[in-house]
């Protein structure tokens, strides 16, 4: 991994994946796609990181900014869905907000924020896997 | 009234949400304060939840936006109720317990790890007893698997590494069964829901005889690896013994009996009594349950360590509750609900007291744990109240179900069975006595060498105190709550 | 054996479970066990799939320009399906951890050398 | 009051032993007056209550028809609970005396006291299935009693005895629910339970009372499952005493009286034929008792022996079922255990003294300890049955049983029993005063005046019982009324 082309390719390479997976989680709910997706080509790009830019990228993603990023996601995730959980039932009604706009991306309510979280959620855990597999340590 | 209703979905998600926050949190004392304020915030909320069902009768309640059939539904009647007084109860005491006891055997920085997996095993295993849904409680099963093996793994050596994997493999050939059982359910109705299926079921079944026994049978071995039923129990001594003590006691207590509420729904609500009477499930089921009291209890004699002593028991423990429910009748499934919450009080407590004796002592083998009990008298105090309740002492439990379980045998007409469980209860004496006398009256083996669970301070026995007083309660209350297991049977 | 043709998915997928449960359960190697686990998985994921299938029937996606006669396959068995996958992925991917673990343990991955470095003084009787 | 003190001899002697370690840790001496005084106030209490009661059931926990824990008084439970008082006494003082120098007192006396108060529980239950509570406890109690010296003897013993209690305990629990099953009532009722004698199923009866009977016949020491008895014989001798005369194998007895004509009723058990089976192992049990007992040379064990055969005849006063016999029967389970614990603390007595156990060894001892070894001798013949002995009275009813049952073969075989008790009782009073000394030791015993006084009273309670035999007579006539 210690090949120039490599090592120039990445930089740009990288960014580009990121964008499309966010791409792909900020439209989940209007189009094909969605957190779980987007995450896991997150996940793919960091690994890719990973793999040329060994010493950093354990820098400045170490097991601890992991583990927050994750519990976190998943808190918030929990709230938003036990509020909406709750909501159902103690109104007996289905949720309106549910009704989605194409192309606009503030519609269909949390579902953005839900699908941000399991965006992450996703992307450290896989991340965090393919860490373990390689390296056997966090 | 309907704000009472929401009580389960508030514990499950309150366990799943304090799960998360418990690795974000710095210090040891934050996590225990966390962990045991949350556990205790659901057993009071499992104490509403058996109120409001005293007041409106059994419910059901849907989780998310969409009505039954469709979407999932928890039902809430005694039984559940119950069983969510117990579980949160047990680990209560457990997680209590093991606030001073758990960094002995893990490592300092895994603590909140194991509070994260201790809540969401809690909270799966409620779901597995809440649920009205069968691929749901296949799902909340699997959690239950996840997690349990997480929480043997976490205490790092070889010999777990290789029981979890055992019971890893046990698991997943026992889920794919019940999926597969599920899978055929399906087929033949076209439901998952527990009381769609059943209305349906009560059509086709004469002319999908085979079909019935055989997913029946795929989903009774399925549960009856989860919660070793005889010949399938061969993973058990190995994960239980292996464990923290912590995990041991929840093991044993509580993840074993999840698969067997579980079951008791399939079989009482899903296909009813009538319809597996046509097959031969329930003499199978019979016939393991007893080769489980009998050999489970010969093999826990031949042990030395005596943590697998208590596991093998466990194994003999689980061949009374799967008689209970080959037998047959309302009576010996409302038996076996009584003993399983018999057996869960009880095998907590021996497990803690285990437990901190080896964690004390640094012995493991059960003759050297000669003259322990001047050491550590109140713990093996607790421990012999376990035992006289296992051996069947009048007034403790252990002997209520026993005396329940030959009533319903008799009414069942297998009076045979009823010599099986009496040798059954003289052959637990034979392994529980000899670990209580040695350590009372044998020739010392520990002298001075014990820093003296005498001077142990009070609130570190308290856990055991509760759970031995709640065991000697619910034998005082025994009518009662089989009372209320009746009413959670007959619903519709 | 007719209704072994006609009903072809089904018997396909029992053999399939067939398979994965012979090599989950008596295959020494714990990476073949865990393949095993994972034919055993996927057999039961056919097995419900299928039962959700419909001959000429389409995907169940809801427009109002459709005639409404049409028939749409059962989208249920699927999406269980999907939470299915999750859970066997998550369950293979504790299992491969494990397998790292034992493999740094005992230097091997076969079951029989495990336990034969274990020595027999825990094993049950 | 609603009879709830009637708990009294029960939960106070229980209080008591758990307050011992507690007392123990402030003071060391106040263990002995505080054991005297529990057994004086037991003693007090139990007088006390059944004179004042006037509900004379209490209901200490009530589950379902089963599941029914309580208490009732009745002139059987009355006579047995004064009489374990009254001999607990004695055994306390001689204990006190017995133990000066043993090791774990406190153990020792924690457990002693408690199972005075399951002991009373046992006269006072009022079922069936409270009666196997506390009997179940017994066992628990003095097993650290039996294995008090902690010996690997004593070990292996107190496992025999385990082991055979509870294999006893499991038959009588079968016993119990398959009667259970078929009349939803097992409370004591004198006389028999009523509904019994509308059931016809005798294959199913008699199946039950044969099992309960065997179960409480371990405690009884009925033959196949006697070997306990002799095997307990390692612990200290006024637990000896307590397991031979009073406390194990009479509650035992005071069960199986409770079964046959509180539960059973003469009626059914002759109807069903139970008596028939359950008299051929008695039969051989009084004969194997007193052949075993020739052949023993440790005092102690001959002694054990002998209650094994001692207690066929009580067995065989309950399974004769006529007047006579089940008079003789009560009275003898009175007589023996005056007589039997007269002996035990005789030969506790000579071990303290002497360390001398084996029949050879104490020649001529009799010359040294008169008072014991002449106390020893009247017991001897109180056993044996040589008139005016309190022995004599009993076997005389038994007598009169056997052949007012047209059963002469048994009368015939207590003459014949009475000959082998002579046989092995007179060689230890010949060997103690008419032989001498191999060699001459000048030194002299001193017994322990808490050992002697009690040996002497108990004589002069037995003298005075074969002498005027006819209040207690009088009163288990009454009992025996109700009950035929």
């Amino acid at each position: 991994m210690k090949s120039l082309i490599l090592k120039e390719v990445n930089r740009f390479t990288v960014i580009i994946i990121y964008m499309f997976g966010l791409y792909i989680i900020l439209h989940g709910h209007l189009s094909p796609g969605g957190g779980f997706a987007g995450g896991t080509i997150i996940s793919a790009g960091l690994v890719f990181y990973k793999l040329v830019y060994p010493e950093r990228s354990k820098r400045i993603i170490n097991k601890d900014v992991l583990m927050k990023s994750i519990c976190g996601a998943i808190t918030v995730y929990g709230l938003l869905k036990s509020y909406h959980i709750l909501h159902g039932i103690l109104n007996h009604t289905a949720e309106k907000s549910l009704s989605q706009v194409p192309f606009a991306i503030y519609s269909a309510g949390s579902l953005l924020v839900l699908n941000c979280c399991v965006g992450v959620i996703v992307a450290c855990t896989f991340y965090s896997v393919a860490t373990l597999f390689l390296e056997g340590d966090l | 009234m309907n704000n009472l209703k929401v009580f389960p979905i508030i514990i499950i998600l309150l366990l799943l949400l304090t799960a998360f926050v418990m690795p974000l949190i710095k210090k040891r004392k934050g996590v225990f304060f966390l962990s045991l304020t949350t556990v205790a915030a659901t057993f009071l909320l499992s104490a509403g939840m058996l109120r409001t069902v005293n007041l409106v009768g059994s419910y059901f309640i849907k989780v998310g936006p969409y009505e039954a059939p469709w979407g999932i539904a928890f039902h809430i009647g005694y039984i559940e109720a119950l069983m969510a007084l117990l579980f949160t109860g047990v680990t209560l005491m457990i997680s209590w317990y093991g606030v001073y006891s758990i960094h002995k055997d893990i490592k300092e920085d895994h603590i909140k790890y194991y509070f994260t997996l201790v809540h969401i095993l809690l909270a799966a295993l409620l779901g597995v007893v809440f649920t009205n849904d069968l691929f749901n409680g296949y799902v909340f099963i699997e959690a239950v698997t996840l997690s349990s093996c997480g929480i043997i793994i976490i205490k790092n050596n070889k010999n777990t590494s290789k029981a979890t994997f055992k019971y890893l493999i046990m698991s997943v050939l026992g889920s794919g069964l019940l999926l597969m059982g599920i899978a055929f359910l399906y087929a033949i109705t076209g439901q998952l829901n527990i009381i769609a299926i059943n209305n349906e079921l009560v059509k086709v079944a004469a002319s999908k005889q085979n079909i019935v026994t055989i997913s029946l049978s795929l989903i009774m071995v399925g549960l009856g690896v989860k919660s070793a039923l005889f010949p399938l129990h061969t993973w058990l001594p190995d994960a239980h013994s292996s464990a923290p003590t912590t995990s041991s006691a929840l093991l044993s207590s509580l993840v074993l009996k999840a698969p067997i509420v579980f079951l008791i729904k399939v079989i009482y609500q899903v296909y009813g009594l009538e319809v597996i009477r046509e097959t031969p499930i329930f003499s199978i089921l019979l016939f393991l349950g007893v080769a489980g009291m009998i050999l489970g209890s010969v093999f826990a004699i031949y042990q030395k360590e005596i943590k697998r002593v208590i596991a093998y028991s466990t194994v003999a423990q689980m061949g009374y509750i799967f008689f209970g429910i080959g037998l047959g009748t309302e009576m010996g499934l409302m038996v076996s609900l009584f003993h399983v919450f018999a057996h869960a009080l009880t095998k907590a407590m021996l497990f803690l007291c285990v437990g901190s004796m080896i964690e004390q002592s640094g012995y493991k083998y059960k003759d050297e744990f000669r003259g322990i009990g001047k050491e550590m008298p109140v713990t093996l105090g607790a421990f012999t109240l376990g035992a006289l309740s296992m051996v069947g002492i009048p007034i403790f439990p252990g002997f209520i179900s026993k005396w329940y379980f030959s009533i319903a045998t008799i009414n069942a007409n297998q009076y045979i069975f009823l010599a099986f469980i009496l040798a059954s209860s003289l052959l637990n004496a034979v392994y529980y006595f000899p670990i209580v006398i040695n350590g009372y009256f044998g020739i010392d083996n520990v002298k001075g060498k014990i820093y003296k669970s005498k001077y142990k301070p009070i609130k570190e026995v308290l856990p055991l105190a509760v759970l031995a007083i709640a065991m000697v309660m619910i034998s005082g209350y025994s009518s009662v709550l089989l009372e209320f297991f009746k009413l959670g049977l007959n619903i519709k | 054996m007719d209704n072994l043709m006609t009903n072809y998915y089904d018997s396909a997928s029992m053999i399939l479970f067939g398979v994965g449960f012979m090599t989950l359960l008596l295959n020494n190697n714990l990476i073949k066990k865990i393949i095993g686990m994972n034919i055993m998985d996927t057999s039961i994921f056919l097995f419900f799939i299928t039962k959700g299938y419909i001959e000429g029937g389409r995907a169940p996606i809801y427009a109002a320009t459709q005639s409404q006669s049409q028939n749409f396959m059962n989208p249920l068995p699927s999406a269980l399906m999907l939470t299915g996958i999750v859970v066997a992925v998550s369950t293979t991917a504790f299992a491969l951890a494990l397998t790292i673990r034992i493999h740094d343990a005992y230097g091997t991955i076969e079951l029989d050398k495990v336990i034969e470095k274990r020595g027999l003084q825990n094993e049950q009787p | 009051m609603n009879g709830i003190n009637l708990l009294l001899p029960v939960v106070l002697p229980i209080l008591a032993a758990i307050a011992i370690p507690f007392l123990l840790e402030k003071k060391k001496e106040a263990i002995r007056p505080f054991i005297i005084g529990t057994v004086f106030l037991n003693l007090i209490i139990n007088w006390v209550t059944i004179s004042t009661l006037k509900t004379r059931m209490y209901h200490i926990w009530t589950l379902n028809d089963f599941i029914d824990v309580f208490l009732q008084v009745d002139e059987l439970g009355i006579l047995f609970s004064l009489l374990v008082s009254v001999l607990w006494i004695f055994t306390t003082f001689y204990a006190i005396g017995y133990m000066e120098h043993e090791k774990h007192q406190e153990r020792f006396f924690a457990f002693f006291i408690m199972t005075l108060g399951i002991t009373n529980g046992i006269a006072y239950s009022g079922n069936l299935f409270t009666l196997y509570i506390f009997y179940e406890l017994l066992t628990l109690a003095t097993y650290p009693l039996v294995i008090h010296s902690e010996t690997e003897e004593a070990l292996y013993s107190g496992k025999k005895y385990l082991i055979f209690s509870f294999g006893g305990a499991t038959f009588i629990l079968l016993g119990m629910i398959l009667l259970y099953t078929l009349t939803t009532d097992i409370s004591f009722v004198a006389g028999g339970l009523p509904i019994l004698e509308t059931i016809d199923r005798d294959q199913t009866l008699l199946m039950i009372y044969i099992i309960i009977f065997l179960g409480f016949g371990v405690k009884a020491a009925l033959v196949p499952f006697h070997s306990w008895l002799a095997a307990a014989m390692v612990a200290p001798t006024p637990v000896s005493a307590l397991l031979h005369a009073v406390a194990v194998v009479k509650s035992g007895v005071f069960a199986l009286l409770r079964v046959c004509y509180y539960v059973f009723g003469a009626d059914v058990v002759e109807r069903i034929e139970g008596n028939v089976y359950i008299s051929v192992l008695i039969v051989i049990t009084i004969l194997l008792g007193s052949l075993l007992a020739l052949h023993q040379d440790h005092l102690k064990k001959r002694l054990a022996y002998s209650t094994i055969s001692q207690l066929g005849y009580i067995l065989l006063g309950i399974v004769i079922l006529n007047e006579n016999a089940l008079l003789g029967g009560i009275l003898h389970l009175i007589n023996h255990a005056l007589i039997k614990i007269t002996l035990f603390f005789c030969v506790g007595a000579i071990y303290v003294v002497t360390h001398k156990i084996y029949i050879q060894e104490i020649k001529g001892i009799g010359r040294k300890m008169p008072v014991v070894m002449w106390c020893f001798a009247i017991a001897s013949f109180s056993l044996i049955g040589v008139p005016p002995s309190n022995g004599f009275v009993s076997k005389w009813y038994l007598a009169l049983g056997a052949l007012g049952a047209a059963k002469p073969f048994f009368a015939a075989l207590l003459m014949l029993s009475a000959f082998l008790t002579a046989a092995y009782l007179l060689p230890i009073v010949v060997t103690a005063f008419f032989q001498t000394a191999d060699e001459a030791s000048e030194t002299e015993y001193t017994v322990s005046k808490y050992m002697t006084a009690p040996i002497v009273l108990l004589t002069g309670v037995i003298v005075l019982l074969g002498l005027f035999p006819n209040p207690i007579v009088g009163y288990i006539e009454n009992i025996v009324m109700k009950l035929m």
